[in-house]
């Protein structure tokens, strides 16, 4: 069988995760490859929540808030948008391709849009691969 | 066990050597520890073997303290052998709790660290750049080192690890609590982090602190901190607040940002992690570009984040092909 | 931990769901997971005969915790906690898996989609595994209001409150209520009279038992929380002071503004030439019925130069809103006391916006008021005429509707100056804790949709201090603002969600880089325990600072790491 | 004090139903009356033979009374400065601000007695109180309706919003984004319309239209006709079986008109209440009497469609009513040079904003419409199609129908602003169109908004001095004429798409809910509230509302500040038990009395 | 150099009956709707704010307000009832008091009574002078032609051309006037000479067609200007050049009066047609109605009335009759012709062909100096 790449979606809960409701209920058809996990905001995302996600398997993490301006609790996307570059840069140190974890902007309204956004993803981590942490961190354990 | 003398061994794996000297910097209390303790194996120190042990019988010794990473296949072979041997076995300093500063090799390769040690080394002048293997035949003999592994692991990530004691080195007075309340009895579950404390570091740092906004950061020399402010706050990447305390402060008082030697505080996964997100949570800035021109004032974060736990993060490694 | 009962429901949502997804397979491999006593489907877990199967689930098999796969939360999160909370379950206790919107709606290969619903399934089962109980808080109103500022704003929003039953306490700075309308002849574009709406305020202000009218007096601290403010007022009498305390459970912020300094801008001459006067000074003429230049000559030339001070790169960039209307009125004002005067209108874009606006400026031009416009940062100049003119002054101005270099014959310039924050909003800002923004205006909590809260809670801004308005918005804003306090102090008590962030005061280690992250300013620090502290009636459960605590001291109820960790280990299982 | 009251009037019209001469003979007869005269239409006054006037006859006090006296005011203060009288003591008596429009002469009356008295009117005419029942009727569910209904329900105080439509929202839920910080309008008002359908104080009657109030302040019946749905709304999962199976479509209310709809639908995806809806103009089922069709009940999952179901009629009482009945758009057909209806991409302001919605029938791209043929109905037809050309020069028309006096002499308030936002999002969307926004005076008002206008101009917008006057067909290709009036120079451009910017109308169905009320409409048919400047959302009746676009024409802040304050009208009254009367209902003599005691104190 | 705004010129042309210009907010819809509102010449918003704004110099060097031929289209658009077209039709009244250096123009624009006064008089002293003039060389009542007429042919003709030249003198210092305030005292316009001769040929192509009014989107009012204006012109030709033959009878000379009868049905057709638009307000053009305007129409009607009335009257034989209504009939047209033509309504007859003449030249002479300095920017630019 051929890879498909595991991608886990952290969404906030007032724009990005109503508009993957959206493109539900207006049966956008988009990747399966994304597992959704709803925060109240962008702004709880923690870094090691994408790193605990890499750890765990996952091959992509995508993020998604409001649009800049338009959060929930006014400016909670900021902060997210503040922690991104410094997370993508930890984790090229780390010998992973920042492509594995994008943050975009997905608003209530923007089912579409967020099947888009989902396909993308998932077609640019299939054309990285596997994530290599699973394996590599067997093969450690393996030489021991 | 009074009336027994504790029996006890200290080992140093993939270390600088300073953990020993932070267990002689106990003082006169190296002495006491005599008084009541046999130290069968201290290689630092003392002469012992390891077929002594291995001739021991299992949990014939009360104590073994590890200090260093395990880095090779020696490294591991005896902290199997002294968990088997111990009925306690104590990580001690940062490298064996968290991997430490050896664990940053794990940001680069085993290949590209031989390549450097034994190639490119430009202090290599002599022979014909050999890289040492495990196993060579040299006059039909077969000679055989340890085998260096592909990266550093944190103790715990070989064996069973009772208690941690956490820095760089671990403070001797915390070294000395520890050791009483362990001739006492006196331990917390197992798998406690001991000899530190259960809150950040900044709760004992004496800097003032102010609310947080920072739209700029500097290098140490590259700014005149006050000397009664938080760090943090006046742009200088300071560990502390994503640290756990212990160690009395020393950096900071002295005018030096905090490392992070004493990992992460209860309740933090992953120290690098949480210091990104706390460090960049604070810059002052909405506007994409702003932001990355910000951060980038942070050249090589994630080697500074991590400077002790890159083998305890939750990647453990570089990946890179 | 003990061990764990846990039930699982598949719903098929009629086929929505089964018709992709294998709802059985699903239920077949939850059924094996540690902890799952029950896993069931069924055609719709949302009707009646669903949510009682899992109420008698829960009695019959002991089950403590509940995972739906089904809809979105956002759908039907409500009915199952309450259905668990019938059971005796702690509402909380149950985590959906989105299986429909997120799954069967969108993918159409049936193994992808069972594979993904188990995956969600699982994530909620990890999830719902570390689910704590939590309970909803209450915290006590006080229902007595301090409302800052005795202009029309503040007076309407007082009477409003205490016409709804609340005391209130009204604070003014100056001598006497009124505020800056007080200052006015007529109200446009109706030209009503102001002095009656500021009397009939006034009066039943005075008149009302419940409020209390602190005059020469400015609240020198607020400390506390929504409910249970503590203000502190200074109150200067000629020549004593006295400082009263009370306790309030909302404030309104009623500031006003302050006019602009017309002298700041040179080519105007303001203070300078003598016949070059404000719109304040005009409205003292108008009551005064003496419109008429220094040296008491009628004017036959008047002008009228909109936006001094507003819209301008200089200045102030945003527009004040009320001086376009005033600007027609004083137009209308002084050809009805000198009917053979003429006057021109310099302006940039006439905002008659309003009711009755763009009538009144039909009027306006009905009765010949000359309109000239000029282009934004291209400002009249005004000069004293030469002795050959048949007027006192002469105002360049690059006319945009003609392309011609013009020049207006005046006796008697009216400068219509722009709105300013007040020079101590900083200060108010910091006493009441909100924020202010590049003009000094107070920033509202959502500049749509909650357009007088702030983001401080029991903090309430209404009128001009927010940003200018005319009297009509200034009221509705003011009303606003009584009605949102009416609607919580009616309650008795505030409702605390049972989701909002708390601080481990052990592990706090004071580092404060929490504190300016909540937009709703709810973290407090203590600087006498250098700790920091979350005021729960506060918290909107964002998780900002809780991702951001780098000592792991804050946790989000029902969003804490180790649920989300539990959650992303179940989804990659 | 002597007094003399002067009656002048400011329009030709005259005010109807006020019988001048009545009310002169009736001023003459108040105590210090010295002098009534009667100065006739619009009359030129001399402020020197006024101050003779008034030194001859000793006044100390003048009262102007008219429709809008405040006209003459100026001349009187300086007449009264002339004569070296008190110019404080220069009275208004305003007929029309104090609503003698519609209450006749013993109004007029009365606020001339209050200002001889000295006695601000509103003062002397604040009506009493009378017991009220707590709950609520909220007509609108637009975003005015939905924040006063939560503002009043998070009270704790029952309320029934009706709404028209099968779907609250009204005309926000359809918009894009909002001015000025552009945040998307689903996004901020969704959670609103969950909270609205999920509060327990709230009965939310949609699809439904008040039929009859009657009774008094306080206690008011309410009858009101739940149409047809033909879905059970509890049941109804959103499942969109019906929808599917449905062979009737009609264009759909949502999308402006600009796509389709079944003739069972949900409106949109986030509707509130999350239930389908079947349309019986549509419906092939009613259609035929029933004879047809029907297999949208048959293959309902949840067998939630009754087709048999019958309009149903409720009734209750309330004790405040809240209007927030919103506003249409403009009728752009009536504006035939534009050519709208006539060029198929030539689009309203409506439906833009459903073009550029991500939700919308496009996807949110923004596209001109293209020729098709139809194979079904085999004739050619414009449609739009996702990936149809995208316009390359975009003209933003404003005031369409407003500031025109053989449309709407007003000014519709949003437009503007509207039209900058629309600039920006064809530049953002398309980077390589051009757009141009063709406007009288730029209105940008409020907080922000300013700035807004700026940020649009420095993006590169074209923003043009002078209305457009035709959009004419050259050659197959639209062509705007117009006058670019600050460059000196005609217009004569072809554009691919041009939005007008509609303006606001009353909301249809005005009429009959005031005449219901009992309330007032000014002369362009929006609400009257009980007075402009301090009881912007009362009326005058007692616990009768008016919030939001529904008293003249509003942006979002400014609706939601006016909901907001409704709610405290409605709340104090249900607070203490009591709400504010009717002013109508208060006499001469009661009104004269007030004044008198209060001139008094 | 600014120039000094004059807030009362607004008032003085409310008496040429400019009556609603200050409404207009300049949206701009009157210029882009007018047919004729072309680049250099756009209006008639652009002369309204002059108006408004009493930039008189600027006014009197206009040429818009003859470009427009009140077709009506920019009032009925108007938004706020600014009468755009009525103003141009003011400004014209004004402009022609303008030229007229001596002041009558004026006079008669201000007051109605006055112009009507004048023509009464002048209708009085025509009648009183030709019944002297004819009772003392003992002309015979009931002669109305041959040796002992009453008012003979070549001495009327004589008159007639007297009086033309008298007019055209009037006229052609009015119109020279025209030419200095538009084109000639622009220093800044360089219009050489044989720019002149270039553009001569559309003096008589507009004097003749009217060939602009054509382009209006409504094409009656055209039609019955120039139905108008070809009767007026036939007839002015017969009478100036073929008057002995007009005069000759009893019998009917068909090749003369078979164009008088075209004329004088095309003069009193419009004529009648005008005055009852005038009275029913049919068309925006006809809508407002200046004093000025019911003269010239009544002078009109009345002369094209009495003219065949006199003409009947001599061919059924009533020659005494002719007579007296020949004299009623030049009461009619003296006047119509003496003060009309330079001071009044029909001085328009040279205003609108100059001004299409000097305004093709001018906008050539601009175009030209244009051309010579910097490429204008085409694009819009935003206005930051």
């Amino acid at each position: 069988m051929s890879y498909e790449p595991k991608i886990v979606g952290f969404l906030c809960n007032w724009c990005s995760y109503t508009g993957a409701d959206l493109a539900g209920t207006s049966r956008v058809h988009y990747a399966p490859n994304i597992r959704i996990i709803r925060v109240m905001c962008s702004a709880r995302i923690d870094p090691t929540f994408v790193l605990k996600a890499l750890r765990e398997g996952a091959d992509g993490v995508l993020i998604c808030g409001c649009h800049p301006g338009d959060c929930h609790y006014s400016e909670g996307n900021y902060k997210m948008m503040r922690r991104y570059p410094l997370l993508k840069k930890m984790l090229t140190d780390f010998g992973i391709e920042p492509a594995r974890v994008r943050l975009e902007w997905v608003s209530a309204s923007e089912g579409q849009r967020f099947a888009e956004v989902v396909n993308d993803m998932t077609q640019r981590v299939r054309e990285l691969g596997p994530s290599p942490i699973q394996q590599t961190l067997a093969q450690d354990m393996a030489e021991r | 066990m009074a009336d027994k003398k504790l029996q006890i061994a200290l080992y140093w794996g993939a270390a600088c050597g300073g953990c020993d000297v932070a267990v002689l910097d106990t003082n006169e209390f190296i002495l006491d520890v005599a008084a009541v303790a046999d130290i069968r194996l201290w290689p630092i120190a003392a002469d012992g073997k390891y077929k002594d042990i291995e001739a021991m019988a299992d949990g014939e010794l009360d104590l073994a303290i590890f200090n260093g990473g395990v880095r090779n296949s020696e490294n591991e072979h005896i902290a199997h052998l002294l968990r088997q041997k111990s009925k306690l076995l104590v990580a001690f300093g940062s490298c064996a709790y968290m991997g430490g500063i050896p664990g940053l090799a794990n940001l680069t390769s085993r290949e590209k660290i031989l390549e450097t040690a034994y190639r490119r080394n430009p202090s290599i002048e002599w022979g014909n750049r050999v890289v040492p293997q495990p196993e060579t035949k040299l006059n039909g003999k077969e000679l055989e080192i340890p085998k260096f592994y592909r990266r550093v692991y944190k103790l715990d990530q070989v064996v069973d690890v009772d208690y941690y004691i956490p820095g760089c080195p671990p403070q001797p007075d915390r070294v000395r609590e520890t050791l009483l309340a362990i001739v006492k009895g006196e331990l917390p579950p197992k798998g406690s982090v001991v000899g530190a404390f259960d809150h950040a570091l900044c709760e004992d740092c004496p800097r003032t602190k102010n609310e947080k906004k920072v739209k700029k950061f500097y290098r140490p020399w590259e700014i005149k901190a006050d000397p009664d402010t938080c760090l943090l706050e006046q742009g200088v990447l300071c560990c502390g607040v994503a640290t756990r305390s212990g160690c009395g402060v020393r950096c900071p008082t002295s005018g030096i940002p905090c490392r992070g030697c004493y990992g992460p505080p209860p309740g933090v996964t992953d120290q690098g992690a949480k210091l990104a997100s706390a460090v960049a949570s604070i810059v002052d800035s909405k506007d994409p570009n702003e932001i990355e021109e910000i951060l980038a004032g942070l050249p090589d974060f994630t080697s500074f984040a991590y400077r002790y736990g890159v083998a305890a993060s939750l990647l453990q490694r570089s990946y890179r092909q | 931990m003990e061990e764990q009962r846990i039930g699982v429901y598949v719903c098929q949502c009629g086929t929505n769901i089964a018709k992709v997804v294998n709802c059985e397979e699903v239920v077949r491999a939850l059924s094996e997971q540690p902890g799952v006593v029950v896993a069931k489907t069924y055609k719709y877990m949302c009707s009646n005969p669903g949510q009682e199967m899992i109420i008698a689930d829960i009695q019959e098999h002991g089950l403590d915790r509940i995972v739906v796969a089904a809809c979105s939360p956002r759908m039907h999160e409500p009915t199952f906690r309450k259905a668990i909370q019938t059971a005796g379950l702690n509402p909380y206790f149950v985590e959906m898996a989105n299986i429909r919107e997120q799954c069967s709606w969108v993918h159409d290969d049936p193994q992808v989609a069972t594979d993904k619903a188990r995956a969600l399934t699982f994530g909620a089962l990890h999830r719902v595994a570390k689910h704590e109980p939590l309970e909803r808080m209450s915290v006590e109103m006080c229902p007595d209001v301090l409302v800052i500022g005795g202009g029309v704003c503040g007076m309407t929003a007082a009477l409003e409150l205490a016409d709804g039953g609340n005391h209130v306490y009204l604070v003014e700075r100056e001598g006497t209520l009124g505020g800056n309308v007080a200052r006015v002849d007529l109200t446009a574009p109706y030209l009503d009279s102001a002095r009656d709406l500021i009397t009939a305020l006034v009066t039943r202000v005075e008149e009302h038992k419940r409020i209390d009218v602190l005059v020469h007096s400015q609240v020198s601290s607020l400390e506390g929380f929504v409910g249970n403010f503590t203000a502190t007022v200074e109150t200067i009498w000629g020549d004593g002071a006295s400082v009263s305390q009370f306790r309030v459970g909302n404030v309104v912020v009623a500031t006003g503004y302050k006019e602009f300094d017309a002298s700041r801008v040179v080519h105007y001459g303001y203070g300078k030439l003598p016949n070059v006067i404000t719109s304040f000074e005009f409205e003292k003429m108008l009551r005064a019925g003496r419109i008429q230049t220094k040296e008491g000559k009628i004017p036959q030339y008047v002008a009228i130069i909109h936006c001094v001070g507003s819209r301008s790169k200089e200045f102030h960039t945003y527009c004040s809103r009320v001086c376009c209307m005033t600007a027609l009125k004083y137009a209308h004002e002084v050809k009805s006391a000198i009917p053979n005067c003429y006057v021109s209108d310099v302006y940039i874009d006439m905002h008659a916006f309003g009711k009755g606006h763009e009538d009144f400026y039909k009027r306006g031009s009905e009765a010949k008021t000359l309109f000239l416009m000029y282009a934004k940062n291209d400002h009249p100049v005004i000069r004293k005429a030469g002795p050959g003119d048949d007027c006192e002054m002469l105002i360049e101005v690059n006319e945009k509707l003609s392309g011609e270099q013009i020049e207006i014959p005046a006796d008697l310039v009216i400068l219509m100056v722009g709105m300013e924050a007040r020079e101590d909003s900083d200060a108010v800002a910091r006493l009441v804790n909100i924020s202010r923004d590049k003009d000094g205006w107070f920033i509202e909590s959502h500049p749509k949709l909650d357009p007088v809260a702030t983001t401080t809670d029991g903090i309430y801004i209404a009128g001009v201090c927010a940003a200018p308005k005319d009297i009509p918005d200034t009221v509705a804003q003011a009303r606003a603002a009584a009605g949102r306090i009416l609607a919580k102090t009616i309650r008795g008590s505030i409702e605390i969600d049972a989701v909002f962030a708390e601080i481990d005061e052990d592990k706090c280690s004071g580092c404060r880089v929490c504190n300016a992250l909540c937009p709703y300013s709810a973290i407090t620090y203590d600087a006498s325990k250098k700790k920091s502290t979350v005021i729960s009636a506060v918290c909107k459960a964002c998780g900002a600072c809780v991702a951001a605590c780098p000592s792991g001291a804050i946790k989000a109820r029902h969003f804490t790491d180790s649920q989300i960790f539990a959650q992303i280990e179940g989804v990659l299982t | 004090m002597r007094t003399g009251v002067f009656i002048v009037q400011a329009n030709e019209e005259g005010l109807e139903g006020v019988n001048l001469h009545a009310v002169e003979l009736y001023a003459a007869n108040l105590p210090h009356v010295e002098k009534v005269r009667n100065l006739g239409v619009r009359p030129r006054l001399d402020p020197l033979a006024l101050a003779e006037e008034i030194k001859a006859s000793g006044l100390e006090r003048v009262v102007i009374a008219g429709d809008s006296p405040g006209f003459f005011k100026p001349v009187f203060t300086r007449a009264m400065a002339l004569a070296g009288a008190d110019t404080d003591e220069v009275r208004l008596a305003s007929f029309r601000e104090h609503g003698a429009t519609g209450m006749g002469t013993p109004r007029a009356e009365s606020i001339v007695a209050c200002a001889v008295y000295g006695v601000p009117f509103p003062l002397a005419a604040r009506p009493g109180t009378t017991a009220t029942v707590p709950g609520t009727l909220i007509i609108g569910g637009g975003v005015a309706g939905i924040q006063a209904a939560l503002e009043i329900a998070d009270a704790g105080k029952p309320v029934y919003l009706v709404e028209r439509q099968p779907t609250i929202g009204g005309h926000m839920a359809m918009f894009d984004k909002t001015f000025p910080t552009l945040d998307c309008a689903a996004c901020i008002l969704t959670p609103k319309m969950v909270a609205v359908g999920q509060h327990e104080m709230i009965d939310l009657m949609t699809y439904s239209e008040v039929e009859d109030i009657s009774g008094s302040p306080g206690h008011y019946k309410v009858r009101v006709r739940k149409k047809a749905r033909h879905v059970d709304i509890e049941a109804c999962v959103a499942c969109n079986t019906c929808s599917e199976v449905c062979p009737r479509s009609a264009s759909s209310e949502f999308d402006s008109g600009i796509a389709a709809r079944k003739a069972i639908y949900i409106p949109f995806p986030q509707a509130v209440p999350n239930a389908y809806v079947l349309d019986e103009a549509s419906c092939l089922y009613f259609e035929s009497g029933g004879e047809k069709c029907g297999v949208c009940a048959k293959k309902c999952p949840k067998e939630c469609i009754d087709l048999t179901e019958k309009d149903q009629i409720v009734e209750f009482e309330v004790g405040n009513v809240v209007i927030a009945t919103g506003y249409d758009v403009y009728d752009a057909t009536k504006i035939e040079r534009y050519g709208y209806g006539k060029f198929p991409n030539v689009i309203t302001a409506l439906e833009f904003e459903r073009i550029t919605n991500a939700s919308g029938p496009t996807g949110g791209k923004i596209v001109t419409k293209v020729l098709r043929h139809n194979k079904r109905k085999k004739v050619d037809e414009w449609v739009l199609d996702p990936e149809g050309p995208p316009p390359n020069r975009v003209a933003i028309i404003h005031c369409v129908g407003s500031r025109d006096a053989q449309h709407n002499p007003y000014c519709s308030r949003v437009c503007c602003m509207y039209s900058l936002k629309f600039a920006h999002l064809v530049r953002e969307k398309l980077p390589e169109a051009t757009c141009y926004e063709f406007y009288i005076d730029m209105r940008a008002f409020g907080k922000g908004y300013e700035e807004f206008a700026e940020r649009i101009q420095a993006e590169g917008t074209y923003v043009v001095r002078g209305r457009t006057a035709r959009i004419v067909e050259e050659n197959g290709q639209m062509v705007l004429k117009g006058e670019d009036i600050v460059q000196d120079r005609m217009v004569d451009m072809p554009v691919d798409l041009v939005i007008l910017a509609v303006g606001l109308v009353p909301a249809r169905g005005s009429d009959r809910l005031a005449a219901m009320l009992g309330i007032a409409r000014d002369e362009d048919g929006w609400f009257s509230e009980l007075d402009y400047n301090s009881d912007p959302t009362d009326t005058e009746r007692g616990g009768v509302f008016v919030a939001g676009a529904c008293q003249a024409p509003k942006d979002i802040p400014d609706t939601v500040a006016q909901a907001s304050a409704v709610a405290a009208g409605v709340l104090k009254s249900v607070n203490t038990g009591r709400g504010l009367d009717s002013r109508a209902d208060l006499s001469l003599s009661e009104i004269e009395a007030r004044a008198r005691s209060l001139a008094r104190v | 150099m600014a120039i000094r705004v004059n807030p009362k010129l607004i008032d003085e042309l409310e008496v040429y009956g400019a009556e609603d210009v200050q409404n207009c907010y300049h949206c701009g819809n009157c210029s882009a709707v007018c047919p004729f509102s072309k680049e250099p010449y756009i209006f008639p918003r652009r002369p309204m704010r002059y108006l408004q704004m009493g930039l008189e110099d600027k006014l009197k060097g206009s040429l818009e307000p003859w470009l427009c031929y009140y077709c009506g289209q920019c009032s009925e658009e108007c938004p706020r009832g600014a009468e755009p077209g009525e103003t141009m039709m003011s400004l014209r009244r004004w402009l022609t008091s303008k030229y007229d250096f001596t002041g009558i123009s004026r006079a008669f624009y201000k007051s109605g009574k006055v112009e009507l006064f004048t023509v009464i008089g002048a209708a009085l002293l025509t009648a009183l002078g030709f019944v002297l003039w004819a009772v003392l060389r003992g002309g015979d009542i009931n002669s109305y032609d041959g040796p002992n007429a009453f008012l003979p042919a070549a001495s009327i003709h004589i008159f007639d051309w007297a009086l033309a030249g008298v007019l055209l003198a009037l006229l052609l210092t009015n119109c020279g006037r025209m030419w200095w305030f538009t084109l000639g005292r622009d220093k800044q316009l360089r219009t050489p000479f044989w720019l002149y001769l270039k553009k001569l040929y559309l003096l008589p192509l507009h004097f003749v067609t009217q060939k602009r009014f054509a382009t209006c989107e409504r094409k009656r009012p055209w039609a019955v200007h120039l139905a108008l204006v070809v009767s007026y012109l036939i007839m002015l030709v017969l009478i100036m050049f073929f008057l002995d033959l007009m005069w000759s009878g009893p019998e009917i000379d068909w090749r003369v009066h078979v164009f008088g009868y075209i004329a004088t049905v095309g003069l009193l057709g419009t004529t009648i047609f005008a005055l009852r638009a005038r009275l029913k307000k049919a068309e925006p053009l006809y809508a407002h109605s200046h004093e000025t305007d019911w003269i010239f129409l009544i002078l009109l009607i009345f002369a094209a009335f009495t003219g065949i009335l006199q003409h009947i009257l001599h061919r059924v034989g009533f020659d005494a009759a002719a007579n007296v209504t020949y004299i009623v009939h030049l009461m009619g047209v003296v006047p119509m012709l003496g003060l009309e033509v330079p001071f009044s309504k029909w001085s328009h007859l040279a205003y609108r062909p100059l001004a299409m003449y000097f305004s093709a030249i001018r906008a050539e002479a601009k175009e030209r100096a244009e051309k010579e300095a910097v490429e204008p920017t085409l694009a819009a630019q935003p206005v930051a």
